[in-house]
């Protein structure tokens, strides 16, 4: 298949834990994957095994054919860039402004002396401004990072993931530190980029709801293996059962656990 | 590169606006950041120029050659190659076969430096009381979110800045004249220093507190004091007991000189050392001073890492 | 004797101020300029509190002349190995070049010879005074014959020379050790005229050899013509320029004996601080 | 609502710890205390610290600090030329020795921090040597600069500049290690090398530190100056030492005032740089 | 009235903005009263009014007949501690263990040296166990209020707040920053007291489902003033609009904003 990313018996384990247990997965181009399952099961892991933030203990993945987890040095920092990553935290560089966080994004084709300067081409701010200004976000280019929302600032790191012109988009629970309202704002970026610009979206996502809201395609992971891999329609609620495990469900009082807030103008 | 397909098919039209103001914005930006770092490059070129003006870092002199023969120089090259004159003449001869005997030579004030030595850690240590005692209730006033009125804010401050802008060897000075020779002079123009400097870091750390703690504290009926007291202290112990251990180490420096004017402590050795020439001395005082602070520092870190520790295992 | 202004275009001074001149501050620009003009060289002043930077400075050929204190002088002769040579030192207006060391007591304490104070409480000065403790201390043992601690009941440090002499007025101590110029100018003389202490009930009970001010200092490895010159130059600085010559020694109108020139010195002058530097050293080492 | 002895007795049943810690940490309370007490004490007699010597010399300090007032006043240009030179080698030899000190120590504190240098024994032999350095005294260090370079300002600068080196690359290196890593894995998961990782993710985050760290040791090592005087090694340290041997009170605190007055407006200027350049956010993190 | 909190004419003006504006309002003995309104409606500022942690501009505001805006040192402490205050974000000691946090609550009756010792009687202490009792918190008096949940330290909050044996209990939005199921266990606790002790409470809500589920009675503020007094019944759809007003109104995805997370089992 062309452009798939392919996983066969990947393993990470980490001193007595087997984060990663023998996962072996093809995701087609162009899917919005979603990746569910419980507190450390091991999806934050996976992601980061497929940017080769961490590497594999063992097994092999692929991409386009060509094996990924021998890469170093210049073509290493080269997939990085093909598969971009968007954290929860948004990692961002607080102090930075907001357009050289996305600039961040482009530093994979810089030299030695031109990054040491933070210099950038014409050519790349103005992508980086096409990039901001799909999400709405021109205005605050040159504020300082930290001073955005958490929304804002999942939205820049989108942006930066989107002028890497990535192959793949790796989202590590993009919308846990949000609330509702931004969380929706980042989840709609990106479908869009999904459908639009038809990348790969791979997310890990702690909410159901959402999962099935935005995903093609539901990952299930427990205790680091893949448990469910089918369609939104196909997650019964006997499969979420068994994904999360019973113990621990609490019968909530329907009237507050209701949080649709009272929308606050802002 | 080209700006690349990906993005030439998003239509501009709505965004133009947007656009546009970015464009002023940034080359605003431009300007006032290349303004502000040529104001700031040269500011900083002036000062060099008039410090290394005053400060003869580009004199050139007359300098005397090592064949005796007088030349024009620069002084900084021409004074590196003798860098190591005084430090070689400080470095005791060790021979392998009379190594005891060299070493007991090199040491050979040893129990009047152990002695010394000592005085000069109580010296630290008595000093660094008096230093938290008045830093820390000082400091309370002296936290701009903590102090009652402005009033005691300005006092406070001006007493612990006057405290410590004054150098603990002038204080010394001072108390030397006043308490005639001896440590306790040293314990006292320590002590003050510390007090300031430390009154000056807690009141800092006083200022980065969460105030809920204390508003809760307020709501509940509590007075300043009890604000104070279980609002913000529990919050900054852990800096201030980390401070204080940076200073305790400070001050074991600080009164190892400070006996240089005779407020008591090892610095009495060095300056003796000094004047008699008695070069070995000094690296043997170096060695014992070197080994304390390293241990002390070694200790004091290992006892906030436990606290710390301690801190976050708790039950 | 131009000779060695070819060589010596820059000649660089060190200055200390010597311990009887405690309360005088020396204005080097007048002598400064005074000696530009005079030689036809630079010359650059440089001013310290202590003597270890100058000493050090000396013995490495950074500076060519120094004036330092006497006992200053005698660390430079021993750090040096003897490489330098005293010329010139200060006089006063009563034609006298140094200050002694005394030990004084409360006149109606019966106590008028070292003999009397035998057991008693004696007070030195500070350590690190020269006339408060290194030359009373190295006469009593070499001269005297006796062994301050054996000798005294008690001995202490009083801190400083006024300490030592409020403690006798006061009972503190029954003898205490200071310097003073000559018979009608001291410390307890001093204090006396500024009516810290009632006059008349201080007895001088014991006197050291001169100690001669500190020495103007040349290298010994300088020109000398060199030497001869500057030594010259410096010597008939007040009568050349006495305006300058006031200035630089903070001459007063109440002074009732001020400085008023330089007379030659040779080494002799000084060898016995030498030797009691050697002595005090040696002390040192062995009462340990 | 009354509590009986009853419901206390229950209370203390239920939870003991909640009215007496245990044995253990109250004996070890006590000791701390007793020691603690024990050493003061005996400091107290050991240096002869009593009331009486507290209150005569106290009022020796009084008399020392009535000479405060009227302040004295130079009234010859050729005094107060000498002052304002000293002042001014001060100055010097703390902006000197700072600047120099930081521009050796930045590349060295790299070396030092865990998060950048991961070879254990270069790192850890880098920090003993910050160690060695910072263990000479400044006194000393001036002594061998004068050898080398003479007497006067230059030997001060050169003691305070490498003094410093050894300070400042142990706290520029503890500032590297405080630093998030996060921002440095979001540059790497982009593509970026270890160089663009520090230059985009650490950079940023410690400048602020490093330069607030910069202005602090500038206005101390203003203090520090002031004592180098002593061995000829240039600044006012001399001149206010002379004054105080030779009872100059007067004199002394007005010296004594223009260095205050010296760093006071050296506080001022950086509190305006800092504010510049970090602005007004969250420095203590 | 006997033992009921009057406010009159109560304004309170922050250089322009009238945050409170000409209250008047009576609170009888015993009622369970929600506060609502947008965001900078004054709900905050009047409970610190109340509780006088901020004075106001004009108006009076009394206490079972006593004026209560004039106290001043002993007296106005022993005010705050009859009204007790419950904040949003806790407002505990991190540092310090739970009993003693509790036990905050009985500073207003300490001297200084007692209270600079942290000495408590054991009859305070016991009366600390038997609030956390209360709340189920006991196993957790000796552990640090920073490690607790924040459905615990709300709790805690509580605890304090009734060792202080207070006539009024003021929460301000104390569930905002809770999850579903530990807002529930505090909403319900505040139900309790109000109950059984028959406590006057005063509470700022955000949603309000809460408020309706909770509630004997509801107030509404708009820009300053009182703008609905009535039951829950009353509070129709209609007087939810002109409340919360409708600019800014955003229709979340609805799939997002439902925030019924996932239990995650801990
Ligand atoms: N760097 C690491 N060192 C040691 N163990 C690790 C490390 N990273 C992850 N683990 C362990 O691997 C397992 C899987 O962790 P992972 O973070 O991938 O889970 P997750 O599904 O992302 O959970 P969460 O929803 O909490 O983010 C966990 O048991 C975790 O403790
Ligand atoms: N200390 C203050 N200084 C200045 N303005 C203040 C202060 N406290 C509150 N305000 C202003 O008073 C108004 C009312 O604020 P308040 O906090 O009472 O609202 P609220 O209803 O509690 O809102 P929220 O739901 O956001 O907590 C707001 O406009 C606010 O900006
Ligand atoms: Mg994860
Ligand atoms: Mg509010």
């Amino acid at each position: 298949m062309a452009a798939t990313l392919s996983l066969s018996n990947v393993s990470r384990v980490f001193g007595d834990t087997r984060a990663v247990d023998q996962v072996t997965l093809d995701i087609a181009p162009g899917q919005f994957v979603g990746v569910i399952g419980r507190s450390g099961a091991g999806k934050s892991t996976m992601l980061r095994l497929i940017n080769r933030l961490i590497d594999p203990s063992e097994g092999s993945i692929s991409f386009d054919g060509s094996e990924i987890t021998t890469l170093k040095g210049k073509s290493l920092r080269a997939w990085r860039r093909d598969c971009a990553m968007i954290f929860q935290q948004f990692n961002l560089v607080d102090r930075l402004d907001v357009l050289t966080n996305v600039l961040i994004g482009r530093l994979a084709e810089h030299g030695f002396l031109s990054s040491m300067a933070m210099r950038f081409t014409d050519a790349e701010r103005t992508m980086a401004l096409q990039a901001l200004d799909r999400l709405d976000l021109v205005p605050q280019a040159l504020q300082r990072a930290g001073t955005l929302s958490g929304g804002q600032q999942q939205r820049v790191a989108i942006a930066k993931a989107l002028v890497q012109q990535p192959k793949i988009m790796l989202a590590d629970e993009p919308i846990a530190s949000l609330d509702p309202a931004n969380a929706t704002l980042v989840m709609d970026g990106l479908k869009q980029i999904n459908t639009e610009d038809g990348l790969t979206v791979l997310v890990n996502l702690h909410t159901l709801d959402t999962a099935r809201a935005y995903c093609d395609r539901i990952i299930a992971m427990r205790a680091g293996r893949v448990f469910f891999d089918g369609t939104a329609a196909q997650l019964t609620d006997d499969v979420v059962r068994d994904i999360y495990g019973t113990e621990g469900l609490r019968d909530f009082n329907e009237a507050v656990t209701s949080t649709q807030r009272i929308a606050v103008p802002a | 590169m080209t700006a690349t397909a990906d993005f030439n098919d998003i239509s501009p039209d709505d965004s133009v606006s947007a656009l546009s103001k970015f464009e002023a914005d940034f080359a605003e930006q431009r300007r006032r950041s290349r303004l502000a770092w040529a104001i700031g490059t040269v500011l900083f070129i002036l000062a060099f120029a008039f410090t290394s003006w005053i400060g003869d870092f580009f004199k050139v002199t007359q300098v005397t050659m090592p064949d005796g023969s007088r030349e024009w120089r620069w002084i900084i090259p021409a004074g590196i190659p003798r860098l190591g004159e005084y430090i070689e003449k400080t470095i005791p001869t060790l021979r392998w076969d009379t190594l005891g005997a060299d070493f007991a030579n090199w040491f050979w004030r040893w129990k009047i430096w152990m002695e010394l030595l000592f005085e000069t850690i109580l010296i630290a240590f008595m000093a660094t009381v008096f230093g938290v005692i008045g830093g820390f209730l000082l400091s309370f006033p002296a936290s701009r979110n903590l102090s009652p009125n402005a009033w005691v804010l300005w006092i406070t401050r001006r007493y612990l800045e006057i405290a410590r802008t004054v150098p603990e060897l002038v204080w010394a000075l001072i108390f030397v004249f006043c308490f005639s020779v001896g440590p306790m002079a040293g314990v006292l123009a320590i002590g003050l220093h510390a007090a300031g400097a430390l009154g000056k870091l807690y009141s800092e750390v006083n200022e980065n507190i969460d105030m809920r703690p204390l508003e809760g504290v307020k709501a509940a009926g509590g007075t300043w004091f009890d604000q104070i007291r279980y609002g913000a202290v529990p919050q900054v112990l852990p800096n201030i007991i980390s401070y204080t251990l940076l200073r305790f180490e400070i001050n074991v420096r600080a009164s190892s000189i400070i006996g240089y004017v005779g407020a008591g402590g090892l610095g009495q050795e060095f300056r003796t050392a000094m004047s008699f020439q008695e070069y070995t001395d000094l690296s043997a005082l170096f060695v014992i001073i070197f080994v304390t602070v390293m241990i002390i520092d070694y200790g004091s870190e290992k006892l906030r890492h436990r606290i710390i520790h301690l801190e976050e295992n708790r039950p | 004797a131009e000779g060695w202004k070819d060589d010596y275009q820059v000649l660089k001074f060190g200055i200390l101020s010597s311990e009887n001149e405690k309360d005088r501050l020396m204005r080097n620009e007048p002598l400064r300029g005074y000696l530009e003009e005079t030689l036809g060289v630079e010359v650059e002043i440089f001013t310290a509190g202590n003597y270890d930077g100058v000493i050090q400075a000396l013995s490495a050929n950074q500076i060519e002349i120094a004036r330092l204190g006497s006992s200053a002088y005698a660390a430079a002769f021993t750090a040096t190995d003897g490489g330098v040579v005293p010329t010139l030192t200060t006089q006063k207006m009563d034609g006298t070049t140094g200050y002694y060391s005394i030990v004084v007591s409360r006149c109606d304490s019966g106590i008028k010879n070292l003999e009397d104070a035998k057991g008693k409480v004696h007070a030195f000065a500070d350590p690190d005074s020269t006339s408060g403790y290194a030359v009373p201390y190295f006469n009593m043992v070499t001269r005297e014959g006796f062994k301050p601690e054996d000798y005294f009941g008690t001995v202490t440090f009083s801190g400083s020379h006024e300490a030592g002499v409020t403690g006798v007025v006061n009972g503190t101590f029954d003898t205490a050790a200071t310097y003073q110029n000559n018979a009608v100018d001291g410390i307890f003389q001093r204090m006396e005229e500024k009516g810290m202490i009632e006059p008349g009930q201080v007895c001088t009970i014991w006197e050291s050899p001169e100690i001669t001010s500190g020495p103007w200092t040349f290298r010994k490895n300088l020109p000398e013509a060199l030497i001869e010159d500057v030594t010259a130059a410096i010597e008939e600085f007040p009568t050349a320029d006495l305006e300058g010559y006031k200035l630089y020694s903070s001459w007063t109108v109440e002074d009732p004996n001020p400085d008023t020139g330089f007379v030659r010195v040779n080494a002799e002058r000084y060898n016995w601080i030498v030797d009691m530097r050697a002595w005090i050293k040696e002390q040192r080492r062995s009462g340990s | 609502m009354n509590i009986t002895q009853d419901q206390i007795a229950k209370a203390r049943d239920r939870v003991p710890l909640a009215f007496q810690a245990p044995l253990q940490v109250r004996v070890r309370r006590y000791a701390l205390w007793v020691c603690f007490t024990g050493l003061f004490c005996w400091c107290l007699y050991d240096f002869n610290i009593s009331p009486a010597r507290i209150w005569e010399g106290l009022g020796r300090f009084g008399t020392v600090a009535s000479f405060m007032f009227p302040p004295y006043i130079w009234t010859s240009w050729a005094e107060f030329s000498e002052i304002l030179n000293g002042l001014g080698e001060t100055l010097a030899i703390a902006f000197l020795g700072t600047v120099l000190g930081a521009v050796f120590a930045f590349p060295l504190s790299f070396l030092g921090a865990k998060n950048i240098n991961r070879l254990n024994w270069l790192r850890l032999s880098t920090r003993r040597g910050y160690d060695v350095i910072r263990a000479f005294e400044t006194l000393i260090l001036a002594l061998i600069f004068i050898r080398a370079f003479g007497l006067g300002p230059l030997a001060g600068i050169l003691a305070i500049a490498v003094s410093e080196i050894g300070t400042f690359a142990k706290l520029f290196s503890e500032a590297i290690e405080n630093t998030s890593n996060k921002p440095v894995e979001g540059v790497k998961a982009s593509g970026g090398s270890r160089l663009q990782q520090i230059r985009y993710g650490i950079a940023p985050q410690v400048n602020p530190v490093i330069m607030s760290i910069l202005l602090y040791n500038f206005e101390s090592n203003v203090r520090s100056g002031t004592i180098l005087g002593i061995v000829g090694a240039g600044g006012i340290g001399f001149l206010l030492s002379d004054r105080i041997a030779a009872y100059k009170w007067g004199e002394a605190w007005s010296i004594i005032f223009l260095i205050i007055a010296m760093v006071y407006v050296i506080d001022w200027l950086s509190g305006i740089v800092r504010q510049r350049l970090i602005g007004k956010t969250d420095l203590a993190k």
